[in-house]
């Protein structure tokens, strides 16, 4: 209602917000990474690790899925300077991204470790393969390919709750929509720019996963 | 042959006194078995009669409770070093196959001489090509096994134990999951293992292949050995009652 | 869209944003409610209005969309007038002001823009330090940028930044939390905030610029000042008429 | 001006749960709606109804739930739809659990098998009573689990309508470690209200599962 | 009700050159066929023949390409109102029963008549259990489906097509999902049934049932109807090749 739309202050600037996309990019592949990096460890420890050790990936799942990633951002960026631990404010993004998505990644992986057939794991000591040699070869890939598109959604997921970290001061899209929204008071114009490069981001890293995929699991299924 | 040896220090198998219970089932009692070298034993017996129970004990899929189980010479204490000894002599084949779906024919039997005896890949894969020609598919060696028929995984199972250049073949019901007209490709296949001189033990309801290969049958009921004897004796004249009920049943 | 006088006394409130998280001009009481020196203000306005106050908690960087998109009618938010701003919205005689500066770690040898670089420097996005800074620092200078003040005030505490931009308001503050860890490097300018109304309202914003004069004169927003900053107006806001 | 951390102040951020809670309840009402009209249109017979919530789907669950509150927050008010905070983050978060909640009940829906939709038309029940008396029912019980486990994301997310400045749990915490700086205390004790309201409903949701699992198996 | 009513005014079901495709695949070609009232027809054939489908174009579970087809009297467009009248008056039973699991027996009977033919509660329930008596299991009115067994649950999903009171009952396979002991017990009731007059589809491979009860036999091979006649001549001297080869491969 005579509202005046004025998107040259973002055409503008709109090098910043792909310079703000492409740390939105690294931080989310870095975070994936390193997450999923965690993750296999956690799930083969959470399935075949001893006691004391399965307690403690559940105990690291448990607090990271029930408490927003706002807090965990916070946390680690403001709370963890007190014990010590100092991180640049991308970096603390990274390692909340990684370690946020860490615990949501080692529950995906476990259920596709649980979902793999005893008979295989059975035809592997039979084999004479050590317990590590048959995680290795034997149930990590079939694992991972019937838990890829859960594990693709999660990682989209990651991607857009990446952008709460402008909150720290970290430079991804969002910050740079809200540094372009504070100077030069467009709000609703920067906001419908950014969301859009949000689900073109979307679409393409699903699109990218989906071909990763089927790359990577190529080998035909039983009918 | 050489039947009840009990102190033969070449046999391929002995079990001594063997109890084996889940929790609380008390699934193998007082099994006493030798197995000698090159000797082919059939084991049959109604579902649950503890058949599968007895030759996963043998490599250890299963621990014992009490009981002692000797392989090759290699004395067997549960979850003790000589278990992978005694897995690297022994190969098993499955009712389900078992093959490994993310991997070729070939890396399926390239896998375990590889990682187990660590022979080179090109030893390896000499090998494997092989003994698939043993079993009759060369030329499926870069598929996957979803793209086989089910005889035909069957026969690259084999091939895939064979490859670890095993002393002793356990077989679990080889052909009961396969269509009827594949099942003696699989069969064809075991019987030119023994004849070529295998010891092998194999859980099977084809009483063909069993008098035709078995030196020995052996029935099993309720966990329990309850006779055992040469196929010709076994098959026309059975001593005990449940045995006879059982192979009635069968003989449809 | 325009506001007038007219318009609010019909229907009975006012509503006006403040901030809630700078202490002391807008922060929550005990019992969640805003307070503060500009929710006095805001109080002695709506009062002088002859209407009911509806104060809305607004956050720094979306302060003005707040009110260009009609959520408030009149923001009375700690807001610097800048030339910038001054785009955007219509400002008001000052009502309060500040002197902001460069301040951080004793141990750190800042005596002007030169010394910022390669530096972090923590700031309230889109505040009047985040202007100034960026105005002057050297290319090397780092500025990050936090939502609010407080969250820039909570990375220099918390070491995550030597440097912060920050007013002398909150530097008192910080002195007071943590004797001698910070000093003030240099000042980067004297800062008048005045309240903000929707561009066009002129005739609003005439009743507001009379409505400050009066208590001004009367020594009303001294006292505020005196309750709430420790110190009278200073006298380049006093002075103005 | 400088407070330190007492119990006035735990207890400012243990009632700010309120909010926390209110919002959860409000957006998974809204959620359940919207859910429903999603999940329903993507099994339609009507191609643009399936495809019309295809994209909407598409759109708000492609796109940061933050964003989403930045746009309602200040599009609607713009389109002259005078709006205040919690229509905006109500609005949002309807809108983002719709999306969600459509896509989990589209996927119960699709599990009840075909059989039975078949039965309902020979015996010639309409759309309505077909859903209503056999699908929907059916599809309920499948969805307890994933539902309750999306309502813990759901708690989650309205964490974020304080980057609006709504005073939920985690805007009462910033405010107190603003007033404060103890971010230690202050973060922890905000994580472990989230914990203690999302903790349960994690184990139920499992349990849940498991005994879903076991119900399937056989 | 009146509508284009070609020669037989009164068969029960009459389908004109009727196609069926599946995207590009041909299920049914040309099909002509009238099935009076109160006749029974047994539809044979090998599977994927298009027995299936052919009953469930009757009813519109699957929409026709080309073709007419009149039940009742009413001829059936695809997707317009008529089917809605059609399905009311024909009752269809399944190989996988379909009963409602969230229901008991007797809401499974009662739910259609509600909210179809709009009749009371207490009318429904008094059909309803009239129907579970002639099926014979009154008893189990108020168990959930998966309490009974296979062929209880056949019955009351007869019951609940006789419900509705159709005019004529389509029958898929009922009891090729049922275990061997079970059959005799659904394909008693179906013969009551029959012999009380009801016209009826029967897709079958029980060949005993159609000499018993058929008034014609349908072969289907390939999406058409190959063969049709009366039990009698149908079974001891078919015609057609592809019936000759199927038929002794069913006697076995
Ligand atoms: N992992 C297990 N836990 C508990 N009980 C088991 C387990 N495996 C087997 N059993 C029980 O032990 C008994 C013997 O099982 P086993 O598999 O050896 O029988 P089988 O003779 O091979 O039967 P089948 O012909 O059906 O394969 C059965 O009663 C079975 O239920
Ligand atoms: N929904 C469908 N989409 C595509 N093709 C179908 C579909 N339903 C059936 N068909 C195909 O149509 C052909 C006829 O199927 P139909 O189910 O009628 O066979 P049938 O004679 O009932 O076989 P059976 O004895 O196995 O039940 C088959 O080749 C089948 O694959
Ligand atoms: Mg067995
Ligand atoms: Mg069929």
């Amino acid at each position: 209602m005579g509202y005046q739309f004025n998107f040259a202050p973002v055409f503008n600037n709109f090098d910043q917000l792909l310079y703000g996309a492409l740390i939105t990019v690294q931080l989310s592949f870095g975070a994936i990474l390193i997450g999923l990096l965690i993750a296999v460890p956690c799930a083969a420890a959470k399935t075949a690790g001893p006691a004391p050790l399965r307690w403690l990936v559940s105990l690291y799942i448990e607090v990271i899925r029930n408490t927003p990633f706002l807090i965990q951002i916070f946390f680690i960026y403001f709370s963890l300077p007190a014990l010590g631990i100092r991180f640049d404010p991308n970096t603390a993004a990274l390692v909340a991204l990684a370690v946020n998505v860490g615990a949501y990644a080692t529950e995906i992986v476990r259920a596709g470790i649980e979902s793999i057939n005893r008979g295989q794991i059975e035809a592997g000591k039979a084999l004479g393969l050590k317990g590590h040699q048959i995680f290795r070869y034997i149930i990590i890939k079939p694992a991972l390919r019937t838990i890829y598109p859960a594990l693709t959604s999660q990682f989209i997921y990651l991607m857009l709750n990446s952008s709460v970290v402008s909150a720290i001061s970290a430079t991804d899209l969002a910050a740079a929509g809200n540094n372009i929204q504070s100077t030069t008071f467009a709000a609703f114009e920067v906001y419908l720019v950014i969301t859009a490069m949000y689900l073109v981001l979307s679409l393409g890293f699903s699109g990218l996963f989906s071909a990763i995929g089927r790359k990577a699991f190529s080998y035909p299924l039983a009918r | 042959m050489s039947n009840v040896v009990p102190e033969n220090t070449d046999a391929a198998v002995i079990m001594r006194d063997v109890d084996k219970w889940y929790d609380s089932y008390h699934a193998l009692t007082a099994i006493n078995l030798t197995v000698a070298r090159g000797e082919k034993i059939v084991v049959c017996g109604p579902s649950g009669s503890g058949k599968s129970t007895l030759i996963r004990c043998i490599n250890q899929l299963e621990t014992i409770r009490s009981g002692t189980i000797t392989v090759d010479g290699i004395e067997l204490t549960n979850g003790g070093e000589n278990v992978d000894k005694i897995r690297r002599e022994v190969g098993m084949v499955f009712q389900q196959f078992n093959l490994f779906p993310h991997m070729t024919v070939l890396e399926n039997c390239m896998l375990a001489p590889i990682k187990v005896r660590g022979v080179s890949k090109a030893e390896a894969e000499q090998t494997a090509r092989r003994y698939l020609e043993r079993v009759r598919i060369p030329e499926q060696a870069d598929k996957y096994p979803a793209q086989l028929s089910g005889g035909q995984q069957q026969r690259v199972a084999i091939a895939r134990a064979l490859c670890m250049n095993p002393k002793i073949m356990l077989f679990d019901e080889p052909t009961s999951a396969l269509d009827p007209e594949m099942v003696n490709e699989v069969l064809d296949t075991m019987i030119d293992l023994a004849s070529e001189g295998m010891t092998m033990l194999v859980v099977t309801h084809e009483m063909g292949f069993a008098r035709k290969v078995a030196d020995r049958v052996i029935f099993m009921d309720k966990g329990e050995i309850v006779e055992m004897g040469e196929p010709e004796s076994f098959f026309s004249n059975p001593q005990n009652e449940r045995t006879k009920t059982f192979l009635g049943q069968i003989a449809h | 869209a325009a506001q007038s006088v007219e318009e609010i006394q019909q229907r009975g409130t006012v509503n006006v944003g403040l901030l809630v998280d700078f202490p002391p001009f807008g922060i929550l009481d005990q019992s969640g409610n805003p307070d503060g020196y500009d929710a006095d203000v805001a109080r002695l306005l709506a009062e002088d209005l002859g209407v009911e106050l509806n104060l809305v908690p607004v956050t720094g960087p979306n302060r003005i969309p707040y009110l260009l998109s009609n959520q408030v009618d009149i923001l009375v938010a700690s807001l610097g007038i800048t030339p910038e701003r001054d785009e955007q919205v219509d400002f008001s005689q000052p009502y309060a002001g500040i002197e902001i500066f460069v301040f951080g770690d004793a141990n750190l040898e800042v005596t002007g823009p030169e010394g910022l670089s390669g530096q972090n420097i923590a700031v309230a996005r889109a505040s009047t330090q985040d202007t100034a800074i960026t105005e002057i620092a050297p290319s090397d200078a780092n500025i990050q940028r936090f939502d609010d003040d407080a969250s820039a005030v909570q990375a220099l505490l918390s070491g995550q930044t030597p440097l912060m931009g920050a007013s002398n308001v909150v530097i008192a503050q910080i002195n007071t939390m943590a004797p001698d860890r910070f000093d003030t490097k240099f000042s980067l300018r004297q800062q008048s905030q005045g309240i903000a109304v929707r561009p066009g309202s002129d005739e609003l914003l005439g009743y507001i610029n009379e409505f400050l004069g009066r208590v001004k004169a009367d020594g009303q927003l001294n006292a505020l000042h005196e309750e709430w900053v420790g110190g009278p107006l200073p006298e380049f806001v006093a002075e103005t008429e | 001006m400088f407070r330190s951390f007492g119990p006035n102040e735990a207890l400012y951020i243990i009632t700010a749960v309120q909010w926390t809670l209110l919002l959860s309840a409000i957006a998974f009402a809204g959620g359940a709606v919207g859910g429903m009209a999603i999940a329903l249109a993507r099994v339609s017979a009507i191609k643009t109804l399936r495809y019309a919530a295809l994209s909407f789907i598409r759109v708000f669950q492609g796109t940061p739930l933050l964003m989403q509150l930045f746009l309602v927050y200040f599009g609607l008010s713009i389109m002259g739809v005078g709006i205040n905070l919690w229509v905006a983050a109500a609005a949002a978060l309807t809108l983002h659990a719709s999306a969600y909640l459509g896509e989990i009940w589209r996927g119960c829906i699709e599990a009840v098998p075909a059989g039975q939709s078949e039965a309902s038309y020979a015996l010639g029940l309409k759309y309505g009573d077909r859903m209503r008396y056999v699908v929907l029912p059916q599809a309920a019980k499948i969805s307890v689990a994933p539902t309750v486990g999306f309502l813990v994301q759901l708690i989650k997310a309205t964490s974020l309508t304080s980057i609006i400045g709504f005073v939920e749990l985690t805007r009462a915490g910033q405010i107190i470690n603003n007033a404060t700086f103890q971010p230690l205390t202050v973060f922890s004790l905000v994580a472990a209200v989230y914990f203690v309201l999302c903790w349960p409903l994690s184990m139920w949701a499992r349990h849940l599962e498991s005994r879903f699992a076991v119900a399937t198996a056989r």
